[in-house]
Parts: structure tokens; sequence; C-alpha cells
């Protein structure tokens, strides 16, 4: 049986119709969540998609960290279970500090979307390990609140850990040591701020190189099993 | 103390306030005559904003009406929903309908750049959201004035930032629009969005109250003070006047119209909401608020449906508790819906209102008679036939006359105008058109958009068209372009319509799709002066005249009048949206070359056309002649070709020809996928050829094997065609004249509005 | 080096979209009875003295740049920490 | 009814692009010599009494969810006008 890939909707989510779309092209049974809801489904792995949870307003992702499915997504999380978040998904996993650091105004203050080329700086997480090390690849990157920042120990400890896991090439956003995503110790918990679901279809994308992320977890449930 | 019909009835002297809001005598008495007494002030504010030119069309509607007597069919199926609904609708095929309407947002961007824009793009939403549609799409076509102007560093970004954050907050994929500037835009930029919705057959909702005893529910966001009485003023004509009265602290009043803050978030739950409560089955009648608000909402629905409408005003929840009825009824807060509802459905409704955090109140019903009547604590304050209210306002018949100085602006023709000669001249000539704000790189705009989201934005810009796939399984998809060409429509409005109408047309067209229908938004200065209601009655009679030589029909759209700054109007300014429908989007075409060694043709013939051309704005600016000579027939035929070509997989790109003729189209396609090209103009004069603005025209790439497959469709279709090249190199090369580095253009076309921006601070 | 805090808000009469959004957040939180209006707030490190001259010049930026007030009010002072 | 006012700023340790946009934008109007940092400002109706443990309450929600304390600092107190 595939395995089962849940996508929180949260109120504003915007992209977790391409991650449910995304995580059934690459051989998955996608599972939709609801904010609401205090359960996750049994799912294998979850995914906080990309949209403006919440407008939004306050701080991206503020308001959606305490969503009642929230504390069922930790709780497994901490348990081990896959997790990707991705851009709105990314800063929500920050706020509920289930990653370090912080999402922040872009330096050039507005809104971007472009086809962002990106280095793999980690495969040994649960979502990048179809991937290879120093890989260049190219994701679709859209919002006005990207730019990573943490405090210097914070930092150091990202990098001595190997827990930086993708960087931007030509930072578009003023990111801290060019950060576009992190992981949590175990590499279970990923966050990103390109859409790996943008990159799915050769109709709608200019790569195809999001499918990798969900082939890993793919393999990394399967392996388990 | 309200004051109520009674009391109206009782105290039939006493004086009103017609003229503040807009009302000129003859209308304040028509109202008196069909009320048989004076009207309360709810009345009269109902009426005043609903008479507003804005809202009922009354210096456009006799001659809009003549879009009715085209033909209600597409090329490929039946109109569904035409004018006079909140957006028209067609039949795709495969069960699928199509629902596509543009609208100005004009003189509140002017004020409130940001939030001018962003209430825009929500209000149009709510449009086709009402038809019973999924809006899945939106482009914006945009006009200000010169790049460098100061006022332009204050409403441009706005506006963009504007149109980004309400849209890219509700998950619509931005996919095409313009970015034009002219200095008739410096005090009147135009803001116009236009919204793409999707719906099978059987969801089709219109905007009607049926059925005595049914609920009217009022649902979204609470109601505020917003933008009262914004709706007679913004397009009204005392604009002008408070604006400027206001900004220099001069002046009586400031009647500037109060700004509406726009709450994308709230809207994205009311898509939501609402595309559950029509997959439940339980609308009877839908309607969206937006101008004149509830006035609007209540006397449109009343009289679409078959008897009349109770309103309790005091169950409207408020945002703000001291508002007067009047004002309840004028105010324009946004992100709101109404809903006809049966009893029996009423508790699932509101269920899932509240499952979506949406605010949802009974405040009336459905009645058998044949009047609205609306309550404020306990005594009725309207009590009108809605009809009045809604359709039956004044129409006026200006007048209008070819103004004295269009003969002498069509005998400034451009024959006298220096031309470039020999190669250096000519390439000098192309960096410097290239690095002009009106055919430089877009993508500071564009890049704040999100192109990517829902995932089925098969083309967005940079190409000709958008095209969004509506069903993964057969690869059904639509296309949609808009174009305007205000500098051609000012030398020959009639001329000029059909010029944007046949762009939209072949940029549709280019893409693989087939066009199959309209939209427009005629934006025009004021229609008092004769010169304008000119212009105005031209260009309609263009779009007609057009659209039925093309066997297309016009499904909707807007009129936005009085933009001007003193006794200068605008540039008549139509704006053209052309959707077109393509069985399989795998087999769309794109604009770039894509590989070296290509062949490359064009399509149609080139003649010496320059007058209105981007060269004689840019190089001479000058603004004179006739524009370039139309033949929809050749129009047609063309597209034709290119969508068969399409369905074949013959081409590797195609790209229309415009603004800045032969030469930007070349480096358009070059720039794309910075593969160059090499070609050969033969004996034609080279500056005609690469700068002339002649329509009908595209650059098509293929693989040179399949040449003679082109030749054999350009026969039968008999479209000239010729052979200009060969793809390749990282050089655009016009032999015997020069060679250009593609680096060399790439950067002169790439610069010029990031560092007006960056100028400015942004 | 002074402090002048120039705090700006969205009129009352002007939806607040934020402050909306947060309002729920701390009443699903738990904390009830709140109702929020969310605006910003400057913090401007003034070179030299602040003079009289110097904090009308503020005004004016505050007016000009800092509150669009269109939608927004300000005000202006002096940081007495 | 009573207000409580809560100020979130950005840490200065903490880039704050906003302010740095600010500051640079009025140094091109001509408003020379001020550094801007930009935060948030928070207006707080509150039902009822401000109790201390109703601003001990209020001080919680700041540092749950108005603030984020990971790049922010804030500060709450009750409004004197
Ligand atoms: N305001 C805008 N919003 C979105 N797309 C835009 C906007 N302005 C221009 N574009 C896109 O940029 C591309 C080039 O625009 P333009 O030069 O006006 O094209 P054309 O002349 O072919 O109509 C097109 O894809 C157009 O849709
Ligand atoms: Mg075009």
């Amino acid at each position: 049986m595939a395995p089962r890939i849940g996508v929180v909707t949260f109120p504003g989510s915007l992209d977790d119709h391409d991650a449910l779309r995304a995580v059934g092209l690459c051989g998955a049974e996608p599972v939709s969540l609801w904010h609401g809801s205090d359960s996750v489904a049994g799912v294998d792995a979850v995914i906080l998609p990309g949209g403006f949870s919440y407008g939004d307003y306050l701080r991206c992702g503020a308001i959606a960290a305490f969503a009642p499915v929230m504390t069922e997504v930790i709780a497994a999380a901490e348990a081990g279970m896959p997790v990707l978040g991705i851009c709105n998904g990314f800063q929500v996993l920050c706020e509920a500090q289930l990653l370090p650091g912080a999402l922040i105004r872009n330096e050039r203050q507005t809104f971007v979307c472009r086809d962002q080329r990106l280095r793999v700086a980690s495969v040994d997480t649960a979502w990048t390990s179809a991937l290879t090390l120093g890989q260049e690849i190219t994701l679709v990157l859209k919002n006005g609140e990207g730019r990573y920042v943490a405090d210097a120990d914070t930092l150091d400890r990202l990098e001595g850990e190997g827990r930086v896991v993708f960087r931007y090439l030509d930072n578009p956003n003023g990111s801290l040591s060019d950060i576009a995503g992190v992981c949590n110790r175990r590499g279970n918990v990923v966050g990103l701020m390109p859409h790996p679901e943008h990159n799915v279809e050769a109709l709608t994308s200019p790569s195809l190189d999001g499918r990798a992320l969900f082939e890993s977890v793919l393999d990394f449930l399967t392996a388990r099993v | 103390m309200a004051d109520t019909v009674k009391n109206a009835a009782r105290t039939l002297d006493q004086p009103q306030p017609w003229a503040e809001l807009g009302l000129k005598e003859d209308e304040y008495l028509r109202i008196r005559d069909i009320l048989g007494r004076r009207p309360t002030a709810a009345e009269l504010a109902m009426y005043s904003v609903m008479w507003s030119e804005h809202c009922s069309y009354k210096s456009s509607k006799v001659h809009l009406r003549k879009f009715g007597e085209l033909t209600q069919e597409t090329p490929v199926g039946k109109m569904l929903a035409g004018i006079g609904e909140n957006a028209g609708v067609i039949d795709v095929g495969q069960g699928y309908a199509v629902t596509f309407k543009v609208e100005s947002h004009n003189h509140p961007s002017y004020v409130e750049p940001y939030q001018g824009a962003a209430t825009g793009v929500g209000g149009i939403v709510r449009d086709i959201l009402a038809m019973g549609a999924r809006p899945v799409a939106v482009l914006d076509p945009l006009r200000f004035g010169p790049l460098d102007a100061p006022d332009t560093a204050r409403v441009l970004p706005g506006v963009v930032a504007g149109v980004g954050g309400y849209g890219n907050c509700l998950g619509l994929p931005n996919v095409g629009g313009e970015v034009v500037f002219d200095p008739s835009y410096a005090g009147n930029p135009l803001v116009n969005a236009l919204c793409v919705g999707v719906l099978r057959h059987e969801d089709l909702h219109l905007a009607k109250a049926t059925g005595a005893g049914n609920l009217v529910i009022l649902y979204g966001a609470a109601t505020g003070g917003d933008g009262i009485g914004g709706v007679s003023v913004l397009a009204s004509e005392t604009f002008d006047a408070a604006s400027d009265g206001s900004a220099s602290g001069l002046g009586g009043p400031a009647k500037r119209p109060s700004v509406q803050v726009g709450d994308p978030f709230m809207e994205k739950l009311l898509i939501e909401c609402t595309l559950e409560i029509f997959a439940a089955r339980i609308v009877s009648g839908i309607q969206d608020l937006g101008g004149a608000g509830l006035s609007c909402a209540t006397s449109e629905l009343a009289s679409a449906g078959d008897g009349g409408m109770h309103v309790n005003l005091d169950q409207v929840p408020l945002r703000d508790s001291t508002l007067s009825p009047e004002e309840i009824l004028m105010s324009e807060s946004q992100e709101r819906m109404m809903a006809v509802v049966e009893p029996e459905h009423v508790e699932q409704f509101l269920r899932i209102c509240a499952k979506w955090d949406v605010l949802a109140t009974v405040i009336g019903e459905v009645t058998d008679g044949d009047r609205l009547t609306i309550d404020w604590h306990g005594e009725t304050v309207v009590d009108v036939p809605p009809r009045t209210v809604a359709h039956d306002g004044p129409v006026y018949q200006r007048p209008y006359a070819r103004p004295a100085r269009q003969d002498r602006i069509q005998a400034d023709g451009v024959d006298v105008l220096p031309r470039p000669v020999g190669g250096e001249e000519l390439a000098a000539t192309v960096l410097r058109l290239v690095a002009s704000p009106n055919l430089c790189d877009k993508s500071w705009v564009t890049d704040q958009y999100d192109r990517y989201v829902r995932g089925n934005s098969v083309l967005a810009q940079p190409e000709d068209a958008g095209m969004l796939r509506i069903d993964p399984d057969t690869g059904l998809g639509v296309a949609v372009s808009t174009d305007g060409n205000g500098r051609f429509a000012y030398l020959d409005p009639y001329a000029g319509a059909q010029l944007s109408l046949a762009e939209a047309y072949r940029n549709v067209a280019v893409s693989g799709a087939q066009p199959v229908a309209i939209t427009d938004c005629l934006n025009f200065g004021s229609p008092e002066d004769p010169d304008v209601m000119w212009q105005f009655s031209e260009t309609v009679e263009g779009l007609v005249g057009g659209c039925r030589e093309l066997g297309i029909p016009v499904t909707g759209g807007n009129v936005s009048f009085y933009n001007q700054t003193g006794e200068t109007a605008i540039l008549p300014t139509p704006v053209v949206g052309v959707l077109g429908v393509i069985d399989d989007v795998s087999h769309r075409t794109s604009v770039g070359f894509r590989r070296a060694g290509e062949e490359v043709f064009l399509l149609g013939d080139t003649r010496d056309e320059l007058a209105g051309s981007v060269w004689a704005d840019v190089v001479h600016a000058h603004l004179g002649g006739r524009p370039p000579v139309l033949d929809l027939d050749h129009e047609r035929r063309l597209a034709e070709l290119l969508v068969r070509g399409a369905g074949r997989g013959l081409f590797s790109s195609a790209h229309d020809l415009a603004d800045g003729g032969l030469i930007q189209a070349l480096v358009e396609a070059s720039l794309r996928h910075g593969v160059g090209v090499r070609v050969d103009l033969g004996v034609a004069d080279p500056f005609v050829a690469l700068f002339s603005e002649s329509t009908g025209r595209v650059v098509v790439s293929l693989p040179a094997d399949r040449v003679p497959e082109l030749i054999e469709l350009a026969e039968a279709a008999r479209v000239p065609v010729r052979r200009l090249g060969v793809t390749g190199d990282d050089v655009l090369e016009v032999e015997g004249q020069f060679t250009l580095p593609l680096s060399e253009i790439r950067a002169a076309w790439q610069a010029p509005i990031p560092a007006a921006m960056a100028a400015a601070g942004h | 080096m002074a402090r002048v805090v120039v705090d700006v808000m969205p009129k009352p009469e002007i939806l607040d979209p934020q402050g909306k959004a947060v309002t729920g957040a701390l009443d699903r939180l738990g904390f009830s009875g709140l109702t929020v209006r969310q605006g910003k707030r400057f913090e401007v490190e003034v070179d030299g003295e602040v003079t009289a001259a110097r904090l009308a010049e503020i005004r004016d930026a505050a007016e000009k740049l800092l509150a669009n007030t269109v939608i927004e009010t300000f005000d202006v002072r002096l940081d007495q920490a």
C-alpha cells in the first residue's frame, strides 16, 4: 500500500491543492488534513503547504502555528515522522519552534516570484535523500517574507551539524548564509522557502526538480516499512 | 431619528440634498414622481448611488446596447449568460463553462494606489464568484504617467503591490496584463483587472431573488463606513474638483471618496465558503456586494426575481455602531456577498459559513409583493419598486461630434519625420527603443505576482497570452490576453478599438487557442465633452463591427468615464480581453525561440505604417497620422492557421508583432531563452521592415523539415508568408545592416523600470 | 543619542484586517475580552539634539513618509526612556 | 474601556529590512541624520478593569503570540492617555 501523506489546509492556505497533486503524481496517497482537526488521520508524513495562512497577518505562520492540528503534528514530528514545511509551511514550523530561526521581510521589500537556482547542501534528511550533495536544482520561489535569519550561535550550530539543506545560488532576499532551507537535528523535519510542489510537471514548470523531494520521502517511508 | 416613509409623506416639502449626492434636478423630480412623495433619506441615498454614472451607465447605455445585436454564440458553443449579468459565461465544451470580465478601479487607485488596486482585484473576483465559478486567474492591464514622473514613483509601486498583495493572497495566478506609460495618464492612472473563472454548466448561478418566503442572507465582512458615497463621487464630475481641493487644502467640503481597505484573507475564506455552498446546492440566487453595496445588491436581486423583498437593516452586522441607515445602505465595505436561500437550507448554509469562520446573518426575505421595503428600528425607511432603483435610471443621449481637430491630427503624418539610415543608425534605434518604457522588460512588475499557484498556468507573462489548464485529464484549457492601444485610438477611435481587438485576438491565437469571445473595459474622459463622447461612440461601433466580422460575442465589460485632469482627457483607451479555447493545452505555442538552427518565418504583410508607432513616440515625441490598416478577414484566417499549426505541433515558437514592430518581436523571441537569430530582409526598406507596426503579423520558428507544411497551411489560409532567416548564436543579426549581441540588448531592455524605481527608493 | 518615537495606527473608521485576525487568534488561544488594533512603531535615533525644530521636521517626515494619512493617524514624541 | 499598549520591536542584533528601507527613503527626502527601526504597536482594548493579573495575562499573550521572541522584544503597559 502506498504511503499516505497528509497536507494540512489552514485558513488561507493556497498551495495545498498543488502539494496534494504532487504527492499523488509521485506515487503516494494524498490525504487532506483540516487545521481544526485534532488528529492527523494516521498519515505517514505531513506537509504544511504554502499560502497566506490567516492572511500572513501579525507574522507569517504565527497564527497557524497554534491551530489545533499542530499539536498532533508537533508530537508526530518529535516522534520522527517526516514533516515538510514549504514557504508558509516553513514559517509555521519556525513559529512552532520545530525549526530554528525566523523568516522576515525580503531585503528588497517586495514579493518576488521567480525560478530560483539552489544548491543541495544536505542529503541526510527524509526529504532530500534522492538528491545528490552539491547538486544544482531550480525550484519556483514566491514570497514576500523569505529572508532567513537566526542569531550567530544558531547559525554556527546549523552549519556545524550539517542542517542547512538548501542554499540559494543568487540570493534573492538577503537570507543569512544564503539559507533557503533547514532541518531539525534528526533530519525528519525540513523547511524550505522554494516550492517543490510547483516543479513536478513539464507542462507548468520550468523544471521537474521538485519531484526528488517527494520521491525521497517515499523511499524513506518504504524503507522503514 | 431616521427619516421614515411615514415622515416623508408628512413632510413633502422638506428640502433634500439631492445635488450634493450628485443627482440632477430632473432626476430628483423623477424619483418624487416614481414614489408619489419625496424620498426618505435612505431612498435618496439608494437612488443617487444607483443612478450614478458608475452604476447606471446612463451616458453609455444607448451605445452599449449595440453589443446586444451581436451573435450570442461563440465559435465553440453558446453564451450561457451575457451582458447584464455579473459576468458573461460561455460554454467551452466537456460540460465546462468559463466566465471572465474586466473592470476598472482607476480613480481609487490614484487616491490610494495600494488599496485602490487591491480592492479592484477583490471586486472583480467577487463578480466571477457570484456566477457560480471558481476564480482561477487574474490579469491586470495598467497605465501610468511617464516612467520618470515623480507621481509615477508613488502610483506604480503602490498599484503593483496592491494587485499582487490581494491576488497572491487569494491564490490566483496572475497570467498577463499590460504596463503602459503615457503622459495623459499622469493624473489618471488606469488600473483595470480581469478575472477568469471556471464552472460546470449545472453550477451556473444568477443574481435573482425568487420564491416568497426564501431568506436573504448577508455574509462575509461586517459593514463599516468604507467608501460611503464612493460610488457616486468616484465616477462623478465632482471628482477632479474634490481631489484637487483636498490636496491643496482649498475648496469646500472634501468629497474625496473615503478609502476602502481590502482584506484578501477574508475574501479567500469567502471564496472557499461560497464554493462549498454552491456544491451543496443550497442557494437559489446570489449577488456580490461591490459598488453601491447593499443598495445595489438588494435592488438588483429583487428586480431580477419574481416578487419583492423585505430587509431589516438592524440585522446587518456593523463594524461601526454609529452608522445611519442610509450609510449602511451605501457602504462599500469589501468582502461581502448576499444569497437567497430556501428556509430549509438556512441551517446548512450557516454551518458552512461557520466552518470557514465567515459571519452570516439572515437580514430579510423574499416577499409576495413587488416592493423593496427596508426597516430600521421598527419603522419603514425604504419602500420602492426595486426596478426603478436598479434599472430604470436615467438614460442620456449625450451629444457627440467628431472634433474639428481630428482632421488636423490625421493630416499630421509621419512622412516628414527623419528616419534612421544605415546599419549603425538602425542599431542605435533598436537599442533606444528596447530601452523605452513601453517596450522594455516588465519583470520588475510581473515578478511581484504569483503565476504558479494552483498548478494550471500553462502560459503566463511574458507570453502573448496567459493559458490555463481546466481539465487535467483531457487537457482542455483557455487562453486570455488583454490589449489596448490608446495612441492608435486617439488617431482614429473606430480603428483603434478594432486594432486593440485584433491584437488581443491574435495574441490568443498565437498561443494555439481558438479565440471565442471578448470582454472590454472602456476608459475615457468626460462623457459631457462631445469630443470624448464621439471617441466613445466610435469605439463601440468599432468593437461591434470588429466582433461581427470575427464572429465572436461581447460577453460583458465596464465603462470608466471622467478620466481627465482639468479639461484634458486621457487617450481614449479601450482595453479588450479576448478568451480562447484549446482542446489540449499540451499543444500550446510560446513566444521564445527554442533552439539554434530553426527556420524563422514572418506571416502577414508589412506596409509603411509608422503613425502612432513606438518609434514616432520615442524618437520624435510625435502622435499624428492614420493608424495601420486592419483586415479582419485576414486576422481570422491568420488565427485559423496558427491554431491549426499549433494543433499539429508545427511551431517551435510564435510571437505576434505589435508595439515596436518586427524588431521588437525578434528581440523578445531571442531574449526569452537566449537563442539569437539572423534575418535577411531582402529588398525591403530595412527601416520599414523592422519598425513598422502593420497589423496582422506573426513571427514563427519551426524545424527546417516542417517548412513545407507551413507553406501549405499558409497557402490554404491565404496568408502571406516570407522566410526571414534562422535561429542561433547569441546575437541578433540583420544581414547587411547590423549585428547586436543579445547581452547588450538584454542589458538595455532590462534597465529602465528597475532604474526608475531604484531612483525613487523602491 | 536622542530617540523619537512615531506611532502610526489605522484610523478608527478604517478596516484593520490585521487587528481583526489577531483578535480572533487571541480568543482562540483563550485570551478573551481583548480587542486589538495593529499599527506600526518607529524608533527614530536622531543625530544631535532634539530641538523643537528637529521634532517638527520629524513630524513632517512622519506625515510624508511614515504614515499614509489617507488611512492612518500618527503621533510623534520624544522618547522618555 | 481601558487600553493596554504592546510594543514589539526587532531585536537590535536582528536585521531590520523595513527600518533600513525607511532610513534610506528619509535620507533621499532630505531628512538626514535619522536612523529608523520599525516595529509594531498593538492597542488592546480590554473588557473590564485592567488588574495586575489581567496585565500579566496580556504579557503572556504578547510573549506567546504578539511577539516572536526569537527575533523580537516586547513591552506591555497600560495606556496613560
Ligand atoms: N500588468 C501586468 N500584469 C501581468 N502581466 C503583464 C502585465 N503587463 C505586461 N504583462 C505581460 O508581459 C508580457 C509582455 O507585455 P506586452 O509587451 O504588453 O505584450 P504584448 O505587446 O504582446 O501584448 C505579456 O505576457 C503580458 O501579459
Ligand atoms: Mg502581444
